[in-house]
């Protein structure tokens, strides 16, 4: 079961990773992070397949994608 | 009589354009003398920015704002940054969505421009709820001013929009000033 | 050369290479920028280059800002100049590896007689051109690849003047490598940076960046699912081109004229100049 | 039809506007006619040029981007030779880069006009921030000798109408012609005015007017020659080596070198009476003066003001035409006070050419401040007071 | 367009378009850049270009001096920005017939950027680039078209760099007409500047021009004789060239990597800088 | 195998040598250690770059022509941060093309030389001949504030000895430096002797000593950082932007831009004892002092040997060091003489500091000369005849 | 019959004319002109045909063919 | 003792080369000092051009000849300019095929060093041809010291063509001196 982190310093809520994500795993939280945006989380567990690809694609290095419990940093 | 407001917030916020909307108000409509100036980093789209305009009877030297008697603020590092650069007297407005804390001696006048924005339809007329809130609560420019400078500044098909804004922010404002 | 990306975690990535200090990025929510760094720095793991050997040599723009990520060697030059800062850096050390980020203005607009000569000189540097068809750093001004009708702050009526294609002028002068492709694309460009780097001689990536900000703004591409479907629908790989032109409806070929190539140009060997003064110096030194 | 004059009002929008600096510098250039800008994008200057894209091409003129600085100068030259007015507009790094053809530009007599929107220095700097880093470059940047024509405007207004004197003096002494602004003051918005027609003054070149025993670059006692364009059928030939005034060139002789390159500099410096603009503020009974310019001249209006409550016998010296510089001007003041205090948004340019001018007739300090900020008016008076208790 | 050069004398020729007062010329005896001059004269002379109309711009380099020779308006700018200059004339007033004389150092050196962008935006100037393989007016320095293996006083062991082909760079930007022509062939030259100054749009005449001074001294080529002959012997008509490419024997085709092609390039239309600012003008103007 | 400083006298050639000034410049670079040459051919400068293309590849350096002047001077920038000595040489036209470069050198702190061997401007002028009419552009050629360090020596054998000292001193304050030299002098054969090692000074630029905590560009006491070349492991971001110590930008910030900027100049100037090099002839007892440098100086010294054959007291002050400008030195002998005579090869350039020094202590009088032909003995003597007789 | 005018103020004596006549008229004279060069003079009378190859490839526009008699300038 | 000669002529003709392989002499070989300058126009090939040499025991101030000890002409243009800047007892030599008149109060002595250097094989030495003579007629560097110059500056085929001219010129001086 993969799990995402996002690095909330450097995410500007972009949208990208949640809109390429092959299963549609991401959405944008309703939540601003200080940085007052909307940042994505995962929108069920269990459907992020660990494919990467939202990593990939974060022009922010934001998105971390780990099979670990996911905490903020 | 010299009138200092500063609105600061995240660079993409529109708070130049909030500014430069306030001072054509002051020296195109209500024909004083105004001037406006901005600071913003490498950074500007979603770093820190601040708009000044000086708002006078005669000229305006130093262009600055040495303490500002408006202060606008739409972001918690932005109102961190300024709070400190404020007349006794400042009327403080802030969007209680976007700064959390506002721990000084001063009232301070939530408006929340962004979520009413939202609630119009498009989150980029905040500014103009802003507007709106600070000429209500303010009066350094008249109702008028800041209506025409407003429906000038913005393309035909926005025009409703943008008025729609100012009259939710002068709502906004006038219940606050209550 | 394998694409299997799974050597390194993201995280692990970013320890490796970057300098926290200098994130977040100064460029706009979703500016692709990050993208041709993040394809950069798995090329780099790769090829597992030596960071310490390699400098990331830049002009001045948005694009050119992305050495100032890369934890190693960097300089961050004069707008349009970085070719000759870097040609200098290699003449004098030819061991190191030499990387050069520009931009379509950086590079081929006020940089391109450097260019035109490091190219003629097959100076050995692996340069990622980043092209978003216009200056983003000011504002968004025309650039020379703007599309023609194109609407910018300097062209409120629409732009006139041809675009350059940046792949075709670097194959005229005979860099040994050349690619271009767009930053939705990601496992090609880390392959093509990653095959440019190793080449001796100059490699040319160009890297097609939506600027929504700048660009997009003025021309109903502002929003990024948009923009990046523009570059999805206006693009074409080389070989379907090519099939395309021979075989393809007279439809299919008229759509082809909208269309920017994509794929890699050129895969070549050339003798690169410092290999010929090594032999020099060989051939004369006391 | 309306006429070319009316179409420019008409083209420049309401009369009352609250525009930028740049976008002022770019309504003067309309104004005085200018019909032909190349320029190259650079903050903070940008806005100049974006101004003329707008507005050239509804009045027929011709608005070029070029693909750099040197470019941008090197192609209004070649248009003014075709008669036009032309300008451009830039920032240090692209100012640095035109220096080679602003020394043609010299050489070859050629009216333009070219704006320096300053921004921080050296090098890259700070893009964004203001500073006043290039002013001893506009006077020596290029090599050899010569003179050059600066002008310094203070607010947005300002900026309209000095950009009009500008085309104005390069039109009449044939040379080009800077008008420097900063960054903060480019990007400042103002209420302007803009003025009618009659309400300044319009200068075109003097054109030749007869082909027979036409020399190109013979001048009379104006020491400015007459103009033919191209294509008018003088048959002009323009070089940026020495020359004859015939225009060919004479690259050996020392006599037609002198003469010629002694004669660029005495058509300015002979006319700087012409030339030399400046504020004085309270200067008639002064003992200290604050000789300044730019955008540290405003608040040093509101600092004299502040002083003389204070009971400082303070005036200033607002210097518009920095080159050539007023020396007697200056020289003449020094004699009246007792000292001088030098605001500048560098570490001290204009500073030089005014401690040469006092030739030691009475103090002068320095307040250099770099960085991007404005002298505030506290600091301002900090240093009057100090100079105030530091007699003689 | 006739060639039939019977109309004037050549004094008549002289008396009509040169400055009496500038020659004899500054440049070596038997310099070609003098049958430059004279071609160029002859093909104005076909056209019947009015002079008065006509502007000669050029940089700075021997070539470069010709300018000054044509009793026309003139500009001799700075070092390898005559292009930007006649823009500036041309784009000011299109009015205006724009004729440039530059060299390969002017023109594709130091200029090589104006070059590629004034081509870019296709300016409808004329532009007679002297190829001589040389910085001739400073001596016989390497310039970007100095063959490798050829000595100058700035590559005492021998050229490493590879020389740049301007037609093959012109063609790849988009000039809309372009030919190469050595200073041996008066006919085909008169031909093609005449064809260039009567094209809308950028032409090129690149003119191989033997530097017998700058260039031949060092490379036992210093004798006019000798060195004229080698540029009968180391050109190759276009038509040959893809002749001998089809149907040559291996010798012939060996002995092709050796020369220079030479004719016209390139000869098709394009729409220009000022064409297509006067249709904006048009349609935005008040 | 011989040693890499045996290799260099081997390929010098001869101890005696009868070379141009442009040669001994060539000479002094490759005793002073450079390895790398970017240059652009340009008339009278061309030679340097020759002489450069024939020696280096005889040690295994670079001689690389770029495409132009900008180009030259980025890449000996490069080149000098993989740790080379590197120069590269031009005139005028191309110095003005350098300027934004330059700017970037000082910027950035790279140690580097370039010769200006100057030619007569503005513009392309007279390209073949002398001048010195660039003495100011070196000072303030490029946009923002910044000091520069310039020599300029008077014959052959100090064209040699000052380029070796100018690359000990861009090596020591890691700063471009400026030797200029003339046309005249540049193309002028003279005796030379080549020095041994071990009788000229040769400094290399301090090297970082530990990665930990190393910062690029923080300074101790002399104010000048510790380098560490690309491809040392120390990953060291070098910027034109305003920077923090790391190298990183920081463009906002007004007091990290005070204080680099601050430093960059003071690191010249509070050390300007060390730089500044000058000759006093006869200038004890003088009453009358020629104030001279380059050229010129030569013939100086015969007037005041000379003038003193007549009766006038008369000494000679020869800057070597022009930037920084020797200031005290001018203002002590100022104190001392009756009147100065300036005689330059321009219409009039270290005069402005020299008059700014004087504080109008005494007579300053300028002789300008250009054209191409230098001052004759004679032209000298009456002006130092007309000084005595006009008594203050 | 054709003749040649050489004007000796801008004749250099490089020969092109002499080498490059088809029917070899031209040969460069004894006589040094004021400039101290060798000008090309007619070989033969009669020989020339009047192709004017010579003029167009003077590089110094100092040769002229003409049918009247010849003067020097 | 300051000596200033001056050689002059057309571009091409070698006056340069000549006037640095007499500096050389003194210098390097004779142990003098000396200094070398030229003056051209743009017009190198082919127009005028002059060289100099001053040779003196200590250093050399002003580098150029105020009038010349030894003139060495050889076109006539450049013997009209500088026959003017010489001393009364100044030593001039011209080549009589290319300076043909000479009317001034001086004694000149004519070479035919074009004439020479034509028999020799070479038009191109009548410079070295010159320089014999030169050195015969004035002693300003020693015939050792010419000849050792001479050869230490012309490639090796060229050596013995030049030894040759320098003795042809030697020769023709020494003749003139008698
Ligand atoms: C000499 C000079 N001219 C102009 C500029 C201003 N400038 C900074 S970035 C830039 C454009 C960069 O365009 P590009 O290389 O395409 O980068 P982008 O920002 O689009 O990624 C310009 C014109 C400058 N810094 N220096
Ligand atoms: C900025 C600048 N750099 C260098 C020069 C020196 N320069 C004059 S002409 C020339 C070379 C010209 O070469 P090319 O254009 O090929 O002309 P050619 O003389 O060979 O005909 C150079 C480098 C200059 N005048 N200006
Ligand atoms: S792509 Fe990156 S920056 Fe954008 S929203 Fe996702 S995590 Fe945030
Ligand atoms: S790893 Fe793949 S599936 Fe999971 S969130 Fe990222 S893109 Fe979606
Ligand atoms: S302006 Fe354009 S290129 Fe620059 S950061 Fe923003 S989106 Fe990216
Ligand atoms: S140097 Fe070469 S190009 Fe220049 S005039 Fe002489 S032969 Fe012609
Ligand atoms: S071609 Fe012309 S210059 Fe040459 S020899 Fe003949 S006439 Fe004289
Ligand atoms: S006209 Fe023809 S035949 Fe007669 S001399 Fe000239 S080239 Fe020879
Ligand atoms: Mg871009
Ligand atoms: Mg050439």
């Amino acid at each position: 079961m993969h799990t995402i982190l996002i690095d909330e310093r450097w995410c500007k809520g972009c949208k990208l990773c949640a809109v390429n994500c092959p299963p549609k795993a991401l959405h944008m939280a309703e939540r601003f992070t200080k940085r007052g945006i909307h940042p994505p989380e995962l929108a069920l567990n269990g459907r992020c397949n660990g494919c990467r690809l939202c990593e990939l694609l974060c022009p922010d290095f934001a998105i971390t994608v780990t099979e670990e419990a996911g905490v903020h940093l | 009589m010299r009138q200092e407001i500063r609105i600061c917030g995240f660079g993409g916020q529109g708070v130049i354009t909030g500014a430069v909307i306030l001072g054509k108000a002051a020296a195109v409509y209500d024909g004083k003398i105004a001037c406006q100036t901005q600071s913003y980093g490498p950074e500007a789209r979603g770093g820190a920015a601040s708009a000044m305009v000086v708002i006078a009877d005669g000229p305006i030297g130093y262009p600055g704002v040495h303490a500002a008697d408006v202060l606008v603020a739409m972001s918690q590092e932005a109102f961190t940054r300024y709070a400190r650069e404020v007349k006794p007297e400042c009327i403080i407005i802030v969007d209680p969505d976007t700064v959390f804390s506002w721990d000084i001696p001063h009232i301070v006048h939530p408006v929340r421009s962004t979520k009413i924005a939202e609630e119009l339809g498009n989150i980029v007329v905040a500014n103009i709820v802003m507007l709106g809130a600070l000429t209500a609560l303010s009066k350094v420019v008249s109702r008028e001013a800041i209506l025409a400078a407003t429906l000038a500044s913005v393309p035909a098909r926005f025009k409703e929009l943008n008025r729609s804004a100012l009259e939710a922010g002068l709502e906004a404002g006038t219940g606050q000033a209550a | 050369m394998s694409t299997t990306l799974t050597l390194k975690t993201a995280a692990q990535l970013r320890a490796t290479y970057l300098r926290g200090e200098m994130l977040p990025s100064i460029f706009c929510d979703g500016c692709g920028l990050g993208n041709v760094l993040n394809y950069t720095l798995w090329a780099l793991e790769q090829l597992g280059t030596d960071l310490d050997r390699t400098v990331f040599v830049s002009g001045i723009g948005c694009s050119s800002r992305l050495s100032g990520y890369v934890n190693a060697d960097g300089m961050h030059t004069t707008h349009g100049r970085a070719l000759s800062f870097a040609s200098g850096i290699k003449a004098a050390n030819p061991d190191l590896t030499v990387i050069v980020f520009t931009g379509d203005g950086d590079g081929v607009g006020i940089g391109g007689n450097h260019f035109l000569h490091a190219i003629r000189r097959n100076m050995d540097l692996t340069v990622i051109l980043v092209n978003n068809f216009t200056y983003g750093m000011t504002g968004g001004q025309a650039a020379p690849t703007t599309p023609v009708g194109s609407f910018s702050t300097t062209t409120p009526y629409g732009n006139i003047e041809h675009p350059l294609d940046i792949c075709e002028l670097a194959k005229a002068i005979g860099a040994p490598y050349i690619a271009r492709w767009p930053v939705s694309y990601p496992y090609q460009p880390i392959k093509s940076i990653a095959q440019g780097i190793s080449k001796r001689g100059f490699s040319l990536i160009e890297m097609l960046v939506p600027c929504h900000t700048a660009y997009g703004r003025r021309n109903g591409l502002k929003d990024l699912e948009v923009i990046w479907q523009w570059y999805r629908d206006h693009v074409v790989l080389l070989d379907d081109y090519d099939h395309i032109t021979q075989f393809g409806s007279p439809e299919e070929q008229a759509a082809l004229r909208e269309k920017i190539k994509i794929g890699v140009f050129q895969d070549v060997e050339r003798e690169c100049f410092d290999e010929r003064w090594a032999a020099l110096v060989e051939r004369v030194k006391l | 039809m309306s006429t070319y004059r009316e179409r420019i009002r008409q083209a420049l929008g309401g009369k009352v506007q609250f525009v930028q600096g740049d976008d002022a510098c770019a309504y003067g250039a309309i104004l005085a006619g200018c019909t032909f800008f190349a320029g190259y994008p650079i903050t903070p200057a940008t806005e100049v040029a974006e101004r003329m894209s707008e507005i050239l091409p509804l009045l027929g003129g011709c608005y070029i981007q070029m693909e750099d600085e040197i470019a941008s100068l090197g192609a209004i030259i070649g248009a003014s030779w075709t008669g036009a007015k032309v300008m451009t507009a830039t920032s240090g790094p692209g100012f640095s880069l035109m220096q080679e053809n602003l020394g043609y530009g010299i050489m070859t007599e050629t009216p333009c006009v070219i704006i320096n929107v300053q921004r921080s220095g050296p090098s890259t700097g700070q893009p964004t921030l203001a500073a006043y880093g290039d002013m001893m470059q506009a006077r020596w940047g290029t090599h050899g000798d010569h003179e050059i024509i600066m002008l310094c405007p203070s607010n947005v207004q300002e900026a309209l109408d000095l950009t009009i004197v500008a085309f104005n003096l390069a039109e009449r002494y044939r040379t080009p012609v800077l008008l420097f602004i900063d960054g903060e003051l480019g990007h400042m918005r103002e209420r302007l005015v803009i003025p009618e027609d009659g309400e300044f003054e319009l200068v075109d070149r003097v054109r030749a007017e007869r082909r027979a025993g036409y020399k190109p670059f013979e001048a009379g006692e104006s020491l400015v020659p007459a103009f033919a364009p191209f294509g008018s059928g003088y048959r002009t030939y323009v070089t940026g080596l020495t020359h004859n005034e015939q225009g060919l060139p004479r690259t050996s002789s020392a006599p037609i070198h002198d003469q010629l390159v002694r004669r660029l500099s005495d058509k300015i410096t002979t006319h700087s009476d012409d030339i030399v603009r400046y504020e004085a503020y309270h200067t008639d009974d002064c003992e200290i003066a604050i000789v300044a310019y730019g955008l540290t001249a405003r608040t040093c209006r509101d600092v004299v003001d502040e002083g003389r409550r204070r009971g400082i016998k303070v005036g200033m010296l607002r210097l518009i035409t920095i080159w050539p510089f007023p020396e007697t001007l200056v020289a003449d003041l020094a004699k009246r006070v007792d000292a001088m205090l030098v605001p500048e948004m560098n570490l001290g340019q204009i500073v030089h050419p005014i401690r040469e001018a006092v030739e030691g007739r009475c103090r002068v300090k320095l307040l250099a401040k770099i960085g991007g900020d404005l002298h505030s008016p506290h600091e301002l008076l900090e240093a009057l007071e100090e100079l105030r208790c530091q007699p003689r």
